[in-house]
């Protein structure tokens, strides 16, 4: 284990500092990797608030950081300077408070648990009972659509479906803040539609924070009350933009021009990060 | 000069200091022989080595050498330059066991390996059952050393007079504190460190004569061994040997089994007797030793 | 079809001209019997399996036949004229073994069905192996005469476990059943206890690592006779040796297991504020399984070894190590290979359980979900 | 190195913890017989006094730690390291055979897996039997092995470097099996979209897969083949290396001489697992291993 | 190794027996998979015909057996029954000529491996020279974007990152025939388009036959001259769609009617391979 991962006891921090309402602020938050051939600035001097109950999306070039800020609200990495508040208090502090549900880019199943197991997992660490983790499973796998592969192992499913275990496996856990890096990227359009509805549905009834990585800008416009675009090398923060779309969404108001001149500004944003002139 | 190979039954030791003598002093160069000494070790069985072809002569007890050739490797005693056997019994005065009739309900220490058939023969001759219970013996196979005595796992344990014996001492056991029973004594003793060679081999007659020259040096070494226990200690380091005092002491312990080489028919039949006793051979032997080696050599 | 000439049966027939040549040249000598029939069983089973292609069933069958059909009429013709073998019997011998192989290769080739059908082959295969090893060694000894003292031949052994089985019984009773199971469950269990200590507590992780590491050394001779002295001489203090024998095996091999789990799998973990233990039994130790029953399986046969090497010490007058050093002394050999025979079984015994178990506990590992 | 100083602090504690126990140890195991030793001599030493007699026994059950320390410096400090006497002598001669045999068996062992792994026939023929070899005793063995090659000459060296290799062939074969079948399904399945031969997929994906196991085997291996190396020198008539110490040691009842070979042993084997480790983190460190 | 992976010699099949053109001629092909708790059937009666040039998607839902179908033609599966040829071949004959080059559905970079090594494997079992191999890694390096990664460990790049590195060692192999398991699934819009573009430049250049599993459905017009839309339990082909788009495709053709037409056509073929009735 590394020097993140190993148990210090986190310094008293008094909760609560700022705006009970901030699920995450960070202020001049950097990050650099070391590697064999020089340092990698991550993230560099990145300053974002997120509300309680916002749904904030990230979007970017690949490599700009949105897995890597992730991680650092998580507590997976430390930011090497500026400060980053989770809840008021530390990462850590709320990590080890289980304040967050993080859907991993990769599926990262257990090959020797089945779908079921591997769902149950985050429900067994915390203590749940057996009756209540069955209807969890049960209704999580229903919720991603792989009721009937209860018993498959992780193996024996397709790319998309390991996927959706996955996703099965945060929704499961129930925390207030969710952290998804692109957990719908190996899925269809339709499945993806599905999902995207499901999420917003949820989201909408428990008033859950979720921060969203995705590829997509459709998907990041439909879904989120605000979009972070992000930009790489150093990896950066270059647009915030609130979407103010209605809370009701059916699937096609993504043809209203509100929507699409959103989604303009955020494909121009991208392509600003991009190095290709095309 | 000829060569000969010589397969001790142990380690570099004064219990062959004869023959370290007579290979430093250079008897058998004298005899136009080069003799190569291989020590021995707990699990070399110089039987094995002798008829792998890994050795000319050996030393070995004459119980292991008879087994051996019931069992097709037709050894035969050449010369058995121990008169007497060092090994002993001995148990601590302040313990359970005095006499002879005190064995009954006590754990005995036995070497194996070879070495057990005295201590059966004996135990045959008491009558006394060695399966443990109340009206027999439990038989301990005892390791190296005088262990069992210092932490009573064995109420008596086995020595030779001219090793394990002063290990005891050295450990703190003074000699009026142990009851000691000897093989040799009590008129038990099998023959122990005789000289055999394969039977088939005697039939060369250059063989033969090598042998004779042999046998003849290496008393002459025993002899002078037992005249000089230093120098013979010295022979001993020479050649591996650990611990000159213990070295010293040893060869002057030996000296006192030595003989003259010639093996005495009595005790011979004495050991075939017991081992036929304890079925560790099934038939008499026959031609198990001769004295033409020794009639030669020792005019 | 007609198929190429596989290169074992090619020497086959080589071996098998060879040798007749040489049984003309050497007629008369009074050396075994037997040769001829045998040269020409192997050269028609040879011939037979050739022509054969395409139906390897079959082929196999006839291969068998011809091998130990040879190999049997082999023996017969030796026995009486033991140390007399000449050439002439060692290239038969070789053809047969020959046949023998080819008929193995022709047998692993085969891919039946039914999973019944794979079992038994699975079985067939090492038997058939072994089964060479035995009748080379048997031909080998008794062809050439070498003494019963240095190497007995598998019959004698055969015939000597049947007349002992009483005793044998008592001395694996004795050496495998206490000795060995309790060392081996003591020392892996420590061993995987050491490991887990040191992989909680970094001090202990710098510390006990570096002196596990000396217990690895301590030789069992050495170690033995001491432990003899602290645990009497029966049965215990051999366990101890076991215990010590097998320790470090199980510690390194958990504590390099324990740090196999993936990343991404331990920041899973990390998002559920999981705590070390936790996250120990449902992710760490299933990951290091694989190396954990690597050392299992290792254990197994080491702690036979410990436990008989320990009887050459103190013992009481039982035990397969005791009666391995004292039948020695006695020239038994016989009865030494006979022990030995026990061990082996015992020990392939005990590795094919935990191999079994291994495969039920880490059936999702590559390893074995590959094949 | 900077893992070595933040080890000396852990390691001296614990060693320091194991020092009092070994005397407390020496108390238990020397007492009874000191206490026969005092009531044949008729003495009553005080409380003090019986310690210290326990505690310099000539030839103590357990010696103490200081008994064991003075022998071991006596014959590593104050004797010509190539005397007869010296330990370094010793350990150098039981350390040469051990390389030699660790060398072999670890190069046989990885043939076998290779074998093994490539080969049905041959995980199916040989695998049984290689297990089988391992539960012959080989102090029942050696003793055979070093008279057979004796009598066709070959002594020293060799016969005992040989049952280092049959001991330490055994872990590395079992572990390199385990290891070269560890790739991912999914690797494996690319390498066949290359049509790579089975050299080439041996090279470029199971070798390198395999090194964890292999490191672990090898730490394992090297332990036993010093364990084989040991054994071995005692039917070779105990002249040299530390088997002929503890051997001589026990055949004159000298517990502190084999406490000191014991230690010296240890020590060997000490150096030759951490070289092991070493080796493994250089390698794994040359593969771009991301620091645990 | 399973019975797949062992080597026997393959059975004497005459070259070329169908038309010279067909790639890819798969007829009557089922697929069944034995798990612990049944049997799945991941494809069923599926009948193909792929021609030299072609540039064939497979669309479908998470599950449906479009991998399993690539792995069938790449012979890393055998079919349970039906018949299936390789540019007239097995797919055993296929594969030991190097037919094809795979991009696996995750990157299965060799964790040991730096990115220019990994590009650089299939280079070395093809044994090109160094210089050689140098100058193609730094090509295809280029194309997907990653100059200046070369000595990164895979653990060291971003998701999206290790999927390009994959993509370009698959380019550097360059085989006639392309199979690409989804390889743009963790990509943005942006490298997507550029990557979309990229490629059917090299498609259009090289006359490669290219099969392409996607979920994307623009994507999968965009690309294609034929759509395969599978339908999942029992996996099947339910529509083969020629979209009979001009060969020049600039992005904006994306708007075309002649585009959406084909787009909504492939939507409801999808859609009724789901059980969601939204
Ligand atoms: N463990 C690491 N060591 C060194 N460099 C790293 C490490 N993890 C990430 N990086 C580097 O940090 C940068 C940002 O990576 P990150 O994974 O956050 O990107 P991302 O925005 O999630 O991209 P993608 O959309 O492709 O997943 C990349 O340049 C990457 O190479
Ligand atoms: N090795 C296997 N063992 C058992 N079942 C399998 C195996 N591989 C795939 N399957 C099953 O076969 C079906 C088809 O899987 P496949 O991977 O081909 O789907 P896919 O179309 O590629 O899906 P996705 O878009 O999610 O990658 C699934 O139901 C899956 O559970
Ligand atoms: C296992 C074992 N067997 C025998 C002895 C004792 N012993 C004393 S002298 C001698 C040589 C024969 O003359 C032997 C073997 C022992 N210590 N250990
Ligand atoms: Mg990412
Ligand atoms: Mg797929």
């Amino acid at each position: 284990m590394n020097a993140i991962a190993s148990h210090q006891p986190a310094p008293a921090i008094p909760i609560a500092q700022g705006g009970i309402a901030d699920v995450v602020a960070a202020s001049k938050l950097s990050l650099v990797f070391d590697t064999n051939d020089g340092p990698v600035q991550a993230l560099s001097n990145v300053d974002l608030t997120i509300g309680k109950g916002e749904f904030v999306s990230f979007i970017g070039p690949s490599g700009c950081g949105k897995t890597t800020l992730l991680r650092v609200i998580a507590d997976l990495e430390k930011p090497t300077s500026g400060t980053i508040m989770v809840n008021g208090m530390t990462p850590e502090q709320a990590r080890e408070r289980r304040a967050y549900g993080y859907v991993f880019q990769a599926a990262a199943l257990f090959p020797w648990r089945t779908i079921a197991d591997n769902v149950a997992l985050p429900l067994e660490i915390m203590g749940l009972s057996k009756t209540e983790r069955a209807e969890r499973i049960r209704r999580t796998l229903e919720l991603v659509n792989l009721s009937g592969f209860e018993k498959k192992y992780p193996w024996q499913l397709s790319g998309g479906m390991q996927q959706r275990a996955s996703i099965a496996r945060a929704l499961a856990f129930d925390a207030d803040l969710l952290l998804m890096d692109e957990p719908f990227g190996a899925l269809d359009e339709i499945v993806r539609d599905h999902l995207n509805q499901q999420l917003l549905e949820l989201w909408a009834r428990t008033n859950k924070t979720i921060c969203f990585v995705t590829h997509s800008i459709p998907e990041a416009v439909y879904l989120s009350t605000r979009i972070v675009v992000m930009s790489p090398r150093p990896g950066r923060v270059t647009d915030v933009i609130d979407t103010n779309l209605p809370l009701e969404r059916p699937l096609d108001i993504r043809e209203s021009p509100e929507f699409l001149a959103i989604a303009a500004r955020v494909r121009d944003g991208l392509k600003a990060g991009h190095s290709y002139e095309d | 000069a000829d060569k000969v190979v010589l397969q001790l039954k142990w380690v570099a030791q004064g219990q062959f200091a004869g023959y370290f003598v007579a290979k430093e002093k250079g008897f058998y160069e004298e005899e136009g022989l080069d003799v190569e000494i291989k020590n021995g070790g707990p699990d070399i069985a110089p039987e094995q080595v002798i008829a792998g072809g890994g050795a000319d002569v050996i030393v070995t007890w004459m119980a292991a050498g008879l087994a051996a050739r019931d069992k097709g490797v037709k050894l035969v005693n050449i010369a058995q330059p121990y008169a007497k056997s060092g090994l002993e019994l001995i148990c601590p005065k302040d313990g359970p066991i005095q006499t002879e009739a005190d064995f009954k309900g006590h754990t005995l220490g036995v070497w194996f390996f070879g070495n057990e058939y005295p201590f059966y023969a004996w135990m045959h001759k008491l009558g006394l059952p060695t399966e443990g219970g109340p009206d027999g013996v439990t038989v301990l196979k005892q390791s190296f050393d005088v262990q069992p005595l210092i932490q009573k796992q064995a109420d008596c344990i086995s020595v030779m007079t001219y090793n394990e014996y002063w290990q005891a001492i050295d450990a703190g056991f003074k000699p009026e504190d142990l009851v000691v029973f000897n093989y040799t004594e009590l008129g038990n003793d099998l023959l122990e460190d005789g000289l055999y060679v394969i039977e088939d081999n005697l039939k060369d007659a250059a063989f033969e004569d090598k042998m004779v020259r042999f046998v003849r040096a290496s008393m002459k070494g025993w002899k002078y061994a037992v005249d000089n226990p230093e120098e013979a200690a010295e022979a001993v380091m020479e050649a591996g040997g650990q611990d000159e005092n213990h070295q010293q002491r040893m060869v002057g312990e030996v000296a006192k089994l030595i003989g003259d080489g010639k093996l005495d028919p009595v005790v011979y039949e004495r050991t075939t007797k017991a081992l036929l006793d304890q079925k560790i051979i099934t038939k008499e032997p026959e031609g198990a030793y001769t004295t033409a080696i020794t009639d030669k050599a020792l005019q | 079809m007609r198929a190429s000439l596989p290169w074992q049966i090619a020497l086959v027939l080589l071996a098998a001209a060879a040798g007749g040549v040489l049984q003309v040249a050497a007629a008369g000598d009074g050396g075994p019997g037997n040769i001829w029939p045998a040269l020409g069983l192997i050269a028609l089973a040879a011939a037979g399996a050739w022509s054969m292609a395409g139906k390897p069933a079959a082929q196999a069958i006839l291969l068998f036949i011809g091998a130990h059909g040879a190999a049997w009429l082999l023996l017969n013709g030796v026995s009486g004229h033991e140390g007399r073998a000449g050439p002439s019997f060692y290239l038969a011998l070789v053809g047969a073994w020959l046949l023998a192989w080819r008929c193995v290769s022709v047998l692993s080739m085969l891919k039946p069905a039914s999973l019944g059908g794979r079992r038994l082959l699975g079985l067939i295969i090492p038997l058939i192996f072994g089964a060479w090893v035995l009748i080379l060694w048997e031909a080998i000894v008794r062809g050439a005469g070498i003494p019963f003292l240095l190497l007995p031949p598998p019959s004698a052994i055969a015939e000597r476990i049947g007349v002992s089985t009483a005793v044998l019984a008592a001395d694996f009773r004795q050496t495998v059943l206490k000795a060995v199971l309790a060392g081996y469950i003591i020392g892996c269990a420590s061993g995987f206890i050491a490991a887990i200590a040191a992989d909680r507590f970094v001090f202990l992780r710098r510390g006990l690592l570096p002196i596990g590491n000396m217990a690895a050394a301590l030789p069992i001779i050495g170690v033995a006779p001491i432990m003899v002295m602290w645990f009497g001489f029966d049965w215990p203090s051999k366990a101890a040796v076991v215990v010590i024998m097998t320790f470090f095996p199980m510690l390194v091999n958990t504590v390099v297991g324990l740090s196999a789990s993936g990343h991404m799998e331990r920041d899973l973990m990390r998002t559920y504020a999981s705590g070390y233990w936790p996250t120990l039994v449902k992710l760490r130790l299933p990951a290091a399984m694989p190396f954990i029953f690597n050392a299992l399986k290792i254990n197994s046969t080491l702690a036979l070894i410990g436990a008989i090497v320990a009887e050459f010490f103190g013992t009481p007058v039982v035990g397969m190590g005791f009666r391995i050093s004292t039948e020695v002394g006695r020239m038994n050999i016989d009865m030494v290979w006979a022990e030995i025979a026990v061990a082996a079984l015992a020990g392939t015994l005990f590795y094919g359980v935990v191999a079994l178990v291994e495969r039920a506990v880490t059936f999702w590992h590559p390893s074995i979900r590959g094949g | 190195m900077d893992s070595f100083r933040s080890k000396i602090i852990p390691v001296t504690t614990l060693l320091a913890v194991l020092v009092v126990a070994w005397y407390a140890f020496a108390v238990v195991l020397n007492g009874p017989f000191q206490r026969d030793l005092d009531r044949r001599a008729g003495e009553t030493p005080g409380q003090i006094e019986f310690l210290m007699r326990t505690w310099s026994q000539p030839k103590p059950t357990l010696p103490a730690p200081h008994q064991v320390a003075q022998n071991f410096y006596k014959s590593t400090f104050t004797v010509k390291p190539w005397s007869n006497r010296s330990l370094i002598y010793h350990s150098w001669v039981t350390l040469s055979s051990t390389f030699v045999g660790f060398v072999f068996g670890a190069a046989l062992g990885i043939l076998i897996a290779v074998g093994i792994v490539h080969f049905a026939s041959l995980d199916r023929s040989l695998m049984p039997w290689i297990i089988t070899s391992q539960t012959i005793p080989i102090l029942a063995i050696a003793p055979m092995v070093v008279v057979v090659f004796a009598s066709i000459g070959i002594t020293g060296l060799f016969p005992k470097a040989l049952i280092s290799t049959y001991l330490s062939f055994f872990p590395v074969a079992v572990g390199m099996v385990k290891g070269l079948r560890s790739p991912e399904v999914m690797h494996l399945d690319l390498m066949r979209t290359y049509n790579a031969t089975r050299p080439q997929v041996f090279w470029k994906l199971r070798a390198p897969a395999s090194l964890p196991f292999l490191f672990a085997s090898m730490k394992v291996a090297v332990a036993a083949s010093l364990v084989g190396a040991i054994v071995a020198e005692l039917p070779t008539g105990a002249v040299a290396g530390i088997g002929a110490k503890l051997l001589n040691g026990a055949y004159y009842s000298q517990t502190i001489d084999i406490w000191a070979a014991l230690v010296a042993g240890s020590l060997v084997a000490v150096m030759l697992v951490a070289l092991v480790g070493l080796a493994g983190r250089i390698t794994d460190r040359a593969m771009g291993g991301r620091p645990a």
